[in-house]
C-alpha cells in the first residue's frame, strides 16, 4: 500500500493536463464548466481532437487506436478530462459499438466502422430501449426478419426504440433486435448496425421535463438492413450486449465531474459558506463521500486484473448518480430564489447558473434510471457479491 | 382542537375541484396551457372569481367574501392536486395579503376588488438578484415624500411580473427599513419568462418609476414578514395537495406497470418506498394543517414559528416526494409528456419561493434554545 | 377546524396534570425521568394508583371501569402519563388480555380476571412470540391437546415462547397455542389462559444486548391448563389476537415519552447547544418531526369513530419507534466520551444519564423490531392504504 | 497509489488472524472472557507480544518490531473482526504511540519494551468528565518543576485504566498547556467497570500523586493531537473490520432464516438493504486505507485531515451498518448470545472513544472554504 502515484503515472497525468487544457478549445470547455447544452459540432470537434491524440479509444485493443494502459492510468484519465471540463468521448462510439465491434465484428466489419467510429466520422445512436423493457430489457419487441432473395440477403426490422440519447445527430444505430421470437427471450436476440439514413426510420425526439429534448423515440417500419451488418453470429446479442454494459459500467461513475461542479457551487456559494454553517456542511458530507468514492474507483480499478467488470461497479454507478444528484439539489439550493428563473435570458440580472441550476436537476433525475437503474445495481450487489 | 372541515368548507373544497380539478383533468390541458403566455388560462381565473375563490381571504367591505385561512388553504391544495397554473399564491395570498393588511382603505377597496373580481392581476416584486428570502429590500431604493416618491433598481424573478396589471413593489426607504409601493407596471421596464415549472416571472427595472406608498408608508418589514409567513403556509398546503396525487399516481403506476412479466408491485423493495413516502405525506399533511389553524388563532410570532414549522417539513417531504416518484416511475417520469416530472418540478419551484427546508433550519436553529419542548396543544 | 382544545379538554388535562404529579411518588417519576430499571414494586404501586383514580384502563368497556372518554380525552391521558414521567399502565393487562377478555372472554372468565387484572393484582404475561416464529406469528408450534377423562376437562400444552417481556415477574401469561394442526396456519389457533404456576412452566430470563433482562423465554413441558381457561372459541384465537395488536398498535407511538427524554437531552446538552449549530439542528429536526408525530396521532384519533385502528397507526408505530431511536442516539452523542462508560457506579464522577445512554440506545434497537416489526407496518401500508 | 498488500503483510494478518480468529471463532468464548475482570485474555495477550504484533509500531531499538500504520492497521481490522477485546487500541497505537513520539530515549526503551513483550499494559489517562475529545486537558492539573510533578484531579473514563501497569496521564500545566506524565497507578485513586461493549474504563484518582514528565516536558498538545488522529485511524480500520464480518454474518442471516415459509432473502426490500449496507462498507474501507497510508506518508496536518474525513465516514457507515445489521436479524440481534448485537455495541462505542461524525464535521467545516476540491492524488 502506498499513497503516491509513481513518478510515470505522476508525468502521464501532468500531460494529459498539458494537452486538454491547450488542444481543446476554451470555448468548449466553458460551455461544460457552466453547464450549458454542448452543440453536436462542440462535441465531434472535442472528441476529434481527443482521437488525434490518442485519447478517445484508448481502451479499445491497441490495433484499432487502444493504448494498452493500466487500469490506474484510465482512471486518471477519465478523472482529467473531467477535471478539464472536456466531454467526454462520445460514449456510444468509445464504449459502446466500438468495443463490440472489436471484440465479435468480422474483419470487415472492423475495418469499416472502428476508424470512423474512433474518430466519430460516424455518430451512433443506441438502440437498446423500448416502450415495454426498460429494466427488463430482454423483454424487447423489435423484430428482425432474416430475407434472401434476388435483392440479397437481409433483414427486415420493425419495431420502436426509446430513450435514444442524441439520436437526432445520430449516422447509424446499433440495436438489439428478436431474430427468434421461439426461444427463451434472451436467447433470441441479435445485435444489428443500422444506416438511419435507410427508409423506414423515423426519429422523434421527446421533451424532458428540464425542457430540453435529448432523447428520443426511434420507429422502424420495414427497414431493410444488409444481412452483413450482422454483429458476430445470430442469435447472441444478448451475449454482447452484456459485454457492452459491462464497459458501460466501468468508469461510469462521474465523479470526476461531479467534484468539478461541487467545486463551482463553493465559488457560486462564495460568503454564504462561511456565513451557513449548515451549508459547509452539506459541503463537507458531499466532499467526503465524493473522495470516498473516488477512492473506491482507484481501489477497484487497481484490482480488476482480468478486465471484467469488478462486482464493485455497482457501488460507484449508484453511489455516483446518488451524488451527482446530491449535488445538484445544493446548486438549486444556493441558487435561493432564483432557482425558479429556468428561461431567463440574456438581458437577466440573475447569474447563468441560477437559471440553470433546477433543470440540471431535474435532468439529472435521470442519472439513477438509466443505463441500469440504481434499484437494478442494488440487486445486482445483493446478489452476486452478496449471494442473497 | 380539530381537524376536519365543517360543511361549508367542504362544499368549497368540491366546487373548486369540479372547476380546476375538471379544468386540468387531461394533463396535456395543463401542458398546452402553460406553453403560451401568460401561462395560465384567464378563462379560468374568471370562473375562480366568480366562484368566489379570488376574494376568499379579504374582507366584504373591500370585496372579498370575508373568509379565512382555511379556506384559502382548501384552495390551494386543490390547485397543487392538478399543478394548476393559475397565480393564486403570488397574487391573492402573497400580494393580496400584504394590500389586505397595510392598504389604505382606498387602496384595499380598490386592488383587493378588482382583484378579487378577476379583473386584475397583482404581483408582489420582492425578490432581488442576491437575496436570499429576507423580508427586506436593498437593491431597490426608494427616495421622495408624502405620496411622491420614485423608485430606482431591479427586482428579480418577480412571480407572474410580466402579465400583473399592478404591482406591490418593496424598497429600501432613504431613512433605512423596508417600505411598501404600489405602481403602475407600465413605467417599468419588464422581460418575463417561464419558470421551470411552467409558471411565470420577470425581470422588472425600476429607472425612477413612480410610486404611492401602500397605506401610511413607513417600514414594513413586519407586515412583510408576515405576508412571507402566510404564503409560506398556503405554499405548504399547495405542496400537500400536489405530493398527494404523486403519491397516489406512483402507487397507481406500480400496479399497472409490468417488468419481467410482472406488475411492479410485485417487488417489495419499491413498495415499501411507496409506503415511505406516504409517511412523509402524512406527517407534512399534519404540520401544515397545524399551521394553517396557527395562521387564524396565532399571534405574528406564533405565526412565524408555525410557518417555518411547517416549510422545513414540506422541504424534506416534498424533495422526498418529488424524487420517489420520479424514481419509480422510471424513465416515463422524465417526460414532460407525462404529468408526474410536472409535479416534481412545481414542488421544487413551491420549496425555493419562500425559503427552502435548510433556510427555515437555521431559523428554527437559532432560537432552539430558548424552550424545553414543543407543545401544540399550548 | 381549530387549534385550542375546548375548555372541557383543557380542564380534563389539567385534572390529570394534577392527579398524575401529586398521586405517583416523586421516586417513581424520577426513576422513569433518569431511564433507570423500574422495579415490579414501583410498576405496581403506579398502576394501582392509576387505576384507584380511574386512569388505568379508561379505553375498556365502562362496566368493567372504563370511562367513555373521546379518542382525543384518551390522546392527552396517555400524553399526559408520559409527560409526567409516569410508567404507563402495564401494557400486558390494560391494552392485550384485558380487552380481549371483555370482548371475547365469559361472564365468569370477566369476573375472576378484569378486576385484579384492571389492578393489577394479577400480573400478565405474553405467550406469542416463538423461536421460530417472529414476524410470521401465524406458524407458531406451540401445541394444545384438548383431553377429557375422569380429571376433567382440560388442554396439555407443550412448547415454547419468547420475548416475553418481564416474564420473570408475571402470574398468569396469555398464549396462543395450536389446537388444530391440520388446517391452514391461522386457522388453528387458539386463546388460552394459564397459571404461571402451574407445573411445568419454566421462565428463562434472556440476556439482551444492554446487559438487561427484560425479555425471557418460557417453557411449556405437558402442562394441564382448565379447559375453563380458553377464551372465546376453539380455533379462533387468530382473530382475537389480530383484535389485540390492533389495540396495541393504538397509541402506540411514544411521543409524549420521547418528548421527554429530547427535553431532558436538551438539559443534560446545556450550553452545547448554542456552541455547536449542528447539534441545535438535530434539535430542531427531531423536534419537528415529533411535533409533526403528535399532530398526526392527533389528527388520525380524532378521526377513528369506529374504535378499529386507522390505518395511519402504522404510520405513528413506524416513525414513533424511529424518532424514539434518533433520541436515543443524540442522547450517546451528546454523552460524548462518557457514553462508553455503562458500568460506571456510584463513585462515578461521570453523569448517571451518560452511562445510560449507550445501553438505551442499544435496547431501544428492539423498539423497530418487537410489536409488529416496522418492515411489517411498511407491509400494512403498502397493502392496505396504497393497494400495493 | 496502490490498495494492495505486499506479501508480508498478507502473512502477517494470516498469522493475526490465525491466532485471534481462532480464539474467538466461538462467540462464546468472547462473551466468557469480557464478563470476568480484567475483560481480555492475558493469554492471548502474550500471544500477541510473541507474534512481534504489540511492538509493530515501535522501533527495534525501542524493542518494537519497526514496522508502521498499515501493519497495525491489519492487526486491527483483525481484532475488529472478531471483536477481540485485547486493549490493543488503547494500550498499543493510542499511549504506546505517545511514548514512542514524546519519550525519552529511556522512557521508550523501557516501557515500548515491556509493552511488546506483553509484560506491561499500558493506558492513556486523558478523558475527563465534561471533556469532549480535545486534545488538552483541564480538570487535572500539574505542578511541580524538573523531574518531580504531582498530579491532582479525576481522569475518566480511562480505557484499561484498572488494568494499567503504567498510566500516560495528560495535565493542565501551570503556565499553560496541556503536558503528558508518566504515573505509576499504584499512588491513584482507581474503580475499575466494563464499558457497553464488553471492555474496561475506569476513574482514576490523583491527589498531589507523584509524576514524571514524558520526555522533555512541556506543552504536548500537538504530540497528543497527532496521537488522537493515529488513534482514529487505527480505530477506524478495527470499525472496518467488525462491520465487515456484521454484513457478512446479515447476509448469511438473511440466506438461511426463514420466515412465511421462505428464507429472509425472498424478500427484495431486505437485500436491498443489505446492499446499502454493502455500499456503505466498501466506501468506508476505501477511505480508511487510504488515511492509513496518509498516516505513513502525511504532515501532522494532513494526517489530522485524514483522520477526521475516516472518522466521519466510518461514524455514519458504522451507525448505518450496526443498526440495519440488528433490525435485519429481528429479535436475536436483541440478544447478548447471538454475537451481531455486540457488534453493533462495539462500533457505537469505536465511534466515540475518539470523537463521533458530528465532532468531525464541525472540524472539517471550520475549513471547508480553505480548498477548492479534495484530491486524494495531490
Amino acid at each position: 500500500m502506498h499513497l503516491k502515484l509513481s513518478p510515470e503515472d505522476a508525468a502521464f497525468r501532468e500531460e494529459l493536463r498539458t494537452y486538454f487544457t491547450t488542444e481543446i478549445p476554451q470555448e468548449i470547455r466553458d460551455a461544460v464548466a457552466q453547464r450549458r447544452e454542448l452543440t453536436k459540432e462542440q462535441i465531434v470537434t472535442a472528441h476529434k481532437i481527443l482521437n488525434k491524440g490518442g485519447y478517445a479509444v484508448p481502451h479499445w485493443p491497441t490495433e484499432w487506436g487502444g493504448r494498452g494502459w493500466t487500469d490506474l492510468q484510465r482512471h486518471i484519465w477519465h478523472e482529467e478530462l473531467q477535471r478539464a471540463n472536456v466531454p467526454l468521448p462520445l460514449v456510444f462510439n468509445s464504449s459502446m459499438v466500438g468495443p463490440v465491434i472489436a471484440a465479435f465484428g468480422s474483419q470487415e466489419q472492423k475495418e469499416k466502422f472502428l476508424p470512423a467510429t474512433a474518430n466519430l466520422d460516424i455518430w451512433w445512436s443506441q438502440g437498446f430501449s423500448e416502450p415495454d423493457a426498460g429494466s427488463d430489457l430482454a423483454s424487447l419487441r423489435t423484430t428482425a426478419e432474416y430475407v434472401e432473395d434476388e435483392s440479397g440477403a437481409r433483414f427486415v426490422v420493425n419495431g420502436q426504440k426509446t430513450w435514444t440519447t442524441l439520436g437526432q445527430y445520430g449516422d447509424w444505430i446499433f440495436c438489439l433486435v428478436r431474430t427468434d421470437p421461439d426461444v427463451k427471450k434472451q436467447a433470441g436476440i441479435s445485435f444489428l448496425l443500422i444506416d438511419m439514413t435507410t427508409p423506414g426510420v423515423t426519429v422523434r425526439p421527446i421533451e424532458l421535463i428540464d425542457g430540453g429534448h435529448e432523447v428520443n423515440e426511434v420507429w422502424f417500419e420495414d427497414v431493410q438492413v444488409p444481412a452483413e451488418n450482422l454483429v458476430g453470429e445470430l442469435n447472441r446479442g444478448w451475449d454482447y450486449a452484456k459485454f457492452l454494459l459491462g464497459n458501460e459500467r466501468v468508469g461510469v461513475a462521474p465523479v470526476g465531474a461531479t467534484k468539478r461542479v461541487l467545486a463551482s457551487a463553493k465559488e457560486w456559494a462564495g460568503d454564504l459558506v462561511a456565513e451557513d454553517p449548515f451549508l459547509a456542511a452539506r459541503f463537507v458530507e458531499l466532499e467526503n463521500e465524493l473522495l470516498a468514492l473516488e477512492l473506491t474507483a482507484l481501489r477497484v480499478s487497481a484490482n480488476s486484473a482480468d478486465g471484467k467488470p469488478h462486482p464493485a461497479s455497482s457501488v460507484l454507478k449508484l453511489k455516483g448518480t446518488e451524488l451527482q444528484q446530491a449535488v445538484s439539489e445544493l446548486v438549486v439550493d444556493i441558487a435561493g430564489p432564483g432557482a425558479i428563473a429556468s428561461g431567463a435570458g440574456e438581458g437577466s440580472d440573475l447569474e447563468h447558473w441560477q437559471a440553470r441550476s433546477t433543470p440540471a436537476y431535474l435532468n439529472l433525475r435521470k442519472a439513477s434510471i438509466y443505463g441500469g437503474s440504481n434499484e437494478v445495481q442494488r440487486q445486482i450487489i445483493a446478489r452476486t457479491i452478496l449471494g442473497l | 382542537m380539530d381537524f376536519t372541515y365543517d360543511d361549508e368548507q367542504q362544499a368549497l373544497r368540491d366546487a373548486v375541484r369540479g372547476l380546476i380539478g375538471k379544468k386540468y383533468s387531461d394533463f396535456e390541458t395543463r401542458r398546452q396551457t402553460v406553453a403560451a403566455d401568460p401561462g395560465f388560462d384567464e378563462t379560468t381565473w374568471s370562473r375562480l372569481a366568480e366562484l368566489g375563490a379570488l376574494g376568499l381571504p379579504f374582507s366584504e367591505d373591500d370585496g372579498g367574501a370575508g373568509a379565512g385561512p382555511i379556506e384559502v388553504a382548501i384552495v390551494a391544495q386543490e390547485l397543487g392536486r392538478v399543478i394548476a397554473p393559475e397565480p393564486y399564491l403570488t397574487s391573492v395570498v402573497l400580494a393580496g395579503g400584504l394590500v389586505a393588511d397595510a392598504g389604505s382603505d382606498t387602496q384595499r377597496a380598490e386592488i383587493l376588488g378588482a382583484l378579487s373580481a378577476g379583473e386584475s392581476i397583482l404581483a408582489f416584486a420582492h425578490d432581488e438578484p442576491g437575496s436570499r428570502w429576507a423580508p427586506t429590500a436593498s437593491k431597490v431604493t426608494a427616495s421622495g415624500s408624502g405620496d411622491a416618491w420614485t423608485l430606482t433598481g431591479v427586482k428579480e424573478p418577480v412571480l407572474a411580473g410580466a402579465r400583473a396589471d399592478t404591482l406591490i413593489v418593496s424598497a429600501a426607504l432613504p431613512e433605512g427599513g423596508t417600505g411598501l409601493f404600489v405602481v403602475d407596471p407600465a413605467n417599468t421596464d419588464r422581460t418575463g419568462y417561464p419558470t421551470n415549472d411552467g409558471g411565470r416571472a420577470a425581470r422588472i427595472g425600476f429607472n425612477g418609476t413612480a410610486a404611492v406608498p401602500l397605506g401610511v408608508g413607513g417600514d414594513a418589514t413586519s407586515v412583510i414578514a408576515t405576508g412571507l409567513d402566510r404564503a409560506r403556509i398556503i405554499a405548504a398546503n399547495q405542496a400537500v395537495g400536489a405530493m398527494e396525487v404523486s403519491l397516489h399516481a406512483t402507487a397507481s403506476y406500480l400496479t399497472s406497470r409490468k417488468q419481467f412479466g410482472v406488475t411492479l408491485n410485485t417487488f417489495q423493495a419499491l413498495n415499501f418506498r411507496a409506503a415511505d413516502m406516504y409517511i412523509s405525506l402524512e406527517l407534512t399533511r399534519s404540520i401544515v394543517d397545524w399551521a394553517t389553524m396557527v395562521l387564524v388563532e396565532g399571534t405574528s410570532e406564533e405565526i412565524a414559528d408555525a410557518a417555518s414549522r411547517a416549510a422545513l417539513q414540506t422541504s424534506r417531504a416534498s424533495r422526498h416526494i418529488g424524487q420517489e416518484a420520479i424514481q419509480l416511475h422510471g424513465g416515463i417520469g422524465m417526460t414532460a409528456e407525462y404529468s408526474i416530472g410536472s409535479y416534481t418540478s412545481h414542488l421544487t419551484a413551491l420549496d425555493h419561493l419562500f425559503g427552502d427546508g435548510n433556510h427555515h433550519l437555521r431559523v428554527l436553529a437559532g432560537k432552539v434554545g430558548d424552550h424545553a419542548d414543543v407543545d401544540p396543544l399550548g
